[in-house]
């Protein structure tokens, strides 16, 4: 890649607008790192300057600390893993007191990604964060279960979505985005539900239901048997949910799932992500997330494109 | 990192095996900036650009150039060793000299050598040898005016896979074996000898007050020794082996359960008693080495 | 693996059985070439000896011709394929006049896949070859949008399921094998649908949604927009399913969806599958069926397994 | 089919690139049973056994030893000529003399020589002379007695893209270059100098009814000369370049659409005219060669 940018004059590159205004959230970028695969940031200080990221989405949080599942918790599959951490995190007190004055000292937006067992639980993480500065936005997990109405999860029922999402948007003045399950029927019933119920935009996808054995002990490889499915083997099933969605509702896209290169960051984006989110790719390379700002800087000056906004939703069918 | 092969052979006796499967390889990189590593530090390598294998695959450091006066702009370097066994590290046995690879690392929490001790033990199964010797060549460096004994056990399935003997002996350390076939050394496992040698000379030979364990091997090995040193009452350290995805305490992937409180953290590095006051803690940030009375094997 | 197997004594393997009863199709062993990967048996002939196959299912058939998607068609993904064939087929009348006489000659179980836009081209195609000698089994692929009632997908809502396989079900006295699509909120109320309308067995999964985009032409790489994920990308997806599906209902369960080597073939019969299908596997190597075979038989031999069907359900948690 | 590397080497002057990406190969393969293709026909090959990438790449046979007189259990073998333009190449550029590679082959349908032809035309474009070689060779084997005149165009960006020149003069092929840059023959296009060539010659030179266009390139090109062929009523064949899965008819992945029946299938080879009632045809096992009346380009 290097070689290639030089052809394009630098100058050239330097004029080119890569910020995105994703409902409200007023980023340098549309690349993000995403929740659960980055941490709460200072895991990858050492490796990336965090400056140059457009946002940060942290680590799911909950009302209280979560210990999580036991392992093991992750495994190895074809141009994937699956992981089933089970959402241990150190709780929306926590953070706000240890993680988040760290976050601060960096010129990157800060996401919170939060989730519950109940509609309560919900708003009540909403509702703490709210009035603190330094977090400039909400993603709402609703891929969990309903610990209340019979283990139902939240992301599988566009009721159960709507509900929820209305409740939180009732609790909170941040710029609310809402992150889809892909394990569902029609995705596009529940990105309605979401936006109806107030949502100021969408991410999809969260990884994919998903399981592996081992023969020799016939045990399931993973302690919790069942877990999410994430990186390239998913890309083309993120890429079609995100096209969808785009053709259904007006909200702002953020597109999630495989994402390893710049160009897999524009299939997104032409399908009709404004913003996107590198996930598991920051396992594999912790400077991902920087190579693909600099990929999409040099795909817009390749292709006279001098607004990178142009590029969401330019599909060609 | 990029990081340059400078070398990548087979090992040991293996090399009667008509397979690559379950030989053992040592390769020796050349990376920028790669020069201060402490024992029991691993890294995590990517073996090739494909996305199939798709995550790093995590490797003890086995031996650092101890601190090598780097010229400004010199290179700095480390070595592993490691087994066949999947496909990863089959890729990697592919790899030639001169080739580049991807290196995460130093990572992780390496060995720590109290003050003032006298006694080392060291017991490695199998490819658990692998951070061995960067240890006890840093215990002889540090610990040189204290004439610290340094006792090895190694255990491994047959004569094949007993590795770095002779490394160990030339530090000056008593070097143990055991196989499980009876082909090298006693018949029976790293943790029969070390057993049997705690048993013995326990009261005579040496103070169990200023001796260490340190253990590296499969999970059940680390299990038996590290209730071996409680029952004596002795410090150990164990180095654990566990799936990773980040390295980097990103993913909590690689997690293991901490011991209930009432065992209390008997001379467990004070920082990571600190760092992490959950039910679960990460192999790879606050590990892969920990006190056994840590954590739950 | 040729060294692996002679450590297993030659006589010991010859005695496993390896023979699966699948709702009275009595195939030599569990492995099947899956739908629209093999076409009607004759194509790969030349690479494989298909009287060593259990059943070979053919290319989804319908009432009459179709000619199928405008290409391009097929695009490779990391660890996976799109498709989007458009199921192009030659009809049922040309299958058995021309195709099956070729594939009766060979000691193996020809099963019929089929599919219609509505209820009554299923049935149509059904009692066509209820009474067709050489033909062992119909694999019904119900993944296809009902034509007459709003093209919902007949596979995704238990309603329409149920009517489908229902009305199959009174026009054949042949086993009748319901293929499920894993595009699904919730596989097992499809799953107890079609077992509830009288389906014998049920095969799982078909391809996941997904899409492909393009970026110097801005066009998805399918004329069809969206296709069919398959390959080794999809596999945890397909043995979590059957997994599920195998817990909720009594039927047997036939795995398809990544599987490329024996050791995967164990794994779904391991979450509960009685006979698996290689899909995929055959394009990457012809003989990838006939290698899994041989190593199914390795594998009991090496863990002193007497009876294959031992190994189905036999998952240890 | 397992297949041992003989050679895989740089040909052309592209050396002279920084990076492997857009530089031709040649591999030589030596393989069992393998001792007849006919030109025009192709392999898959699998470039490593990962999942990523996944499917065969198909690659036209460049060269068939011509029926050598094989020795009972003799090896058969053939040449390949590629161009690095992603990962499946990238990764065959870098195999070695002595690896071992599947290959999966000869497949398709490849040219076929009419009796009684006193010209060949060949047009090739870029990578599109791999599998023009063979058929020149085929030509002049066959054809011998008819001293059949032929004549090649070859077109590339630059002089680096020209390959196999001195090939087809060996042959004794008269052999009309052009390149988009005009760094070597005619600046322009092998369909320009197709076109001239024909516009010019055509009544004094040749006699049209025995003569025959052979082309192969990328699709532009191809439908260019279609039309030009059509236009003059030339008998002309294609060689298609389609994604491809399982090159064995199996997975209706790589079909063409065929020409509406009012257009006629002119001289085309009965054979397929028969096999395929539909209106697409598969290009792996109906092609990859077809009469240019047969199908829509
Ligand atoms: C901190 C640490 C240090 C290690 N040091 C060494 C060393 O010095 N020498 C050495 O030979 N091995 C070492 N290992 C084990 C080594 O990581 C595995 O043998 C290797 O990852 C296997 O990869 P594979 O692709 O060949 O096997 P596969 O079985 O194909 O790997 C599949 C997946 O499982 C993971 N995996 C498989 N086995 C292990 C294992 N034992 N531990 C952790 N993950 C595993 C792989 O990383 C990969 O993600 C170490 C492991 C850890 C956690
Ligand atoms: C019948 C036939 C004969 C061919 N003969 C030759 C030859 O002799 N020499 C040569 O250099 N190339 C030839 N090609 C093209 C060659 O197959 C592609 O260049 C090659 O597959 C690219 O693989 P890649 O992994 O490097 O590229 P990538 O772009 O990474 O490939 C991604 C996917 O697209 C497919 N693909 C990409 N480009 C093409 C293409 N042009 N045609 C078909 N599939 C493509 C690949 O097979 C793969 O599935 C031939 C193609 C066909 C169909
Ligand atoms: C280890 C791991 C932990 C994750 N944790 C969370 C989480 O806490 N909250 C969440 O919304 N998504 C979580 N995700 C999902 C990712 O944010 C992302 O949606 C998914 O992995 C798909 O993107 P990718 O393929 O780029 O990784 C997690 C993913 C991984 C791999
Ligand atoms: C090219 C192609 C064509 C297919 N055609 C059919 C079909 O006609 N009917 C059907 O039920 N499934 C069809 N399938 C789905 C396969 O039978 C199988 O369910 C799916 O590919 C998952 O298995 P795999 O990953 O082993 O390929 C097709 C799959 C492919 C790749
Ligand atoms: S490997 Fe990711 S936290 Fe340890
Ligand atoms: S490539 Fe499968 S039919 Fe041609």
């Amino acid at each position: 890649m290097g070689k290639d940018i030089k052809r394009v004059v630098r100058k050239d590159i330097s004029k080119i607008n890569l910020s995105v205004n994703i409902a409200g959230i007023l980023m340098k970028n549309p690349v993000m790192v995403a929740s659960g695969t980055f941490g709460y940031g200072e895991e990858y200080a050492k490796y990336i300057d965090l400056n140059k990221l457009g946002a940060i989405v942290v680590k799911g949080l909950s009302l209280t600390p979560r210990e999580g599942n036991p392992p093991p918790r992750i495994v190895e599959t074809s141009a994937g893993m699956l992981n089933s951490i089970g959402l241990q995190n150190i709780g929306i007190d926590s953070f706000v007191n240890d993680k988040l004055p760290f976050l601060e000292k960096f010129d990157t937006k800060v996401i919170v990604n939060f989730f519950g067992d109940s509609i309560d639980e919900y708003c009540e993480v909403a509702k703490k964060v709210d009035s603190v500065s330094g977090i400039h936005g909400l993603e709402m997990n609703i891929s969990c279960p309903n610990k209340k109405e019979g283990w139902l999860e939240f992301g599988t029922n566009p009721d159960l979505a709507f509900r929820v999402v209305n409740a939180v948007r009732k609790n909170t003045r941040l710029p609310l985005i809402v992150k889809l399950s892909p394990n569902v029927t029609d995705i596009t019933v529940i990105a309605k539900a979401a936006s109806d119920a107030g949502a100021d935009a969408i991410s999809l996808i969260n990884t994919l239901s998903g399981m592996v054995i081992d023969i020799k002990t016939r045990k399931p490889k993973l302690a919790n048997i069942i877990g999410g499915l994430s990186g390239p083997a998913i890309k083309p099933v993120a890429l079609k949910m995100v096209w969808q969605v785009a053709k259904t509702i007006k909200l702002p896209i953020i597109g999630v799932g495989g994402i390893m290169t710049y160009e897999d960051a524009i299939e997104f984006m032409i399908a009709g992500a404004s913003a996107v989110q590198i996930g598991t790719a920051n396992f594999i390379d912790p400077a991902s997330s920087e190579k693909i700002i600099d990929g999409l800087k040099l795909y817009c000056g390749q292709n006279s494109i001098k607004d990178i906004n142009e590029i969401a939703g330019s599909i060609a069918i | 990192m990029r990081a340059i092969i400078l070398e990548n052979k087979i090992i040991g006796n293996s090399s009667l095996l008509k397979t690559r499967r379950d030989k053992y390889y040592k390769m020796r990189f050349s990376c920028d900036n790669f020069s201060v590593a402490s024992p029991g530090q691993f890294v995590m390598i990517r073996v090739n650009n494909s996305y199939d294998p798709f995550l790093r695959r995590p490797m003890s450091i086995y031996r650092i150039p101890h601190h090598p006066t780097l010229k400004k702009g010199g290179r700095g370097g480390f070595e592993i060793l490691y087994q066949v066994v999947g496909k990863g590290t089959n890729i990697m046995s592919e790899l030639k000299k001169g080739d580049e690879i991807d290196v995460l690392g130093p990572l992780g929490r390496g060995f720590w050598i109290p003050e003032k001790i006298e006694r080392a033990i060291i017991v490695a199964g199998g490819i658990g040898v692998a951070p061995m010797v960067a240890l006890t060549e840093e215990i002889r460096c540090t610990m040189q005016d204290a004439r610290c004994k340094i006792t090895v056990f190694i255990g491994g399935k047959t004569k094949n896979d007993i590795l770095c003997k002779e490394n160990f002996k030339k530090i000056g350390a008593k070097v143990h074996i055991a196989t499980e076939d009876g082909s090298m050394g006693k018949k029976g496992t790293s943790v029969d000898l070390f057993k049997t040698f705690i048993t013995d000379s326990q009261s005579s030979i040496f103070n169990r007050q200023s001796s260490i364990i340190f253990a590296c091997g499969p999970q059940r090995m680390l299990k038996a020794v590290a209730d071996i040193a409680r029952d004596k009452n002795m410090d150990c350290q164990v180095s654990l082996d566990k799936r990773m995805a980040c390295g980097t305490g990103a993913c909590l992937g690689c997690v293991v359960k901490v011991r209930s409180l009432e065992f209390g953290v008997r001379n467990s590095n004070p920082q990571s008693a600190i760092r992490n006051p959950q039910s679960y803690k990460c192999v790879c940030t606050d590990g892969p080495v920990f006190d056994a009375e840590e954590i739950n094997l």
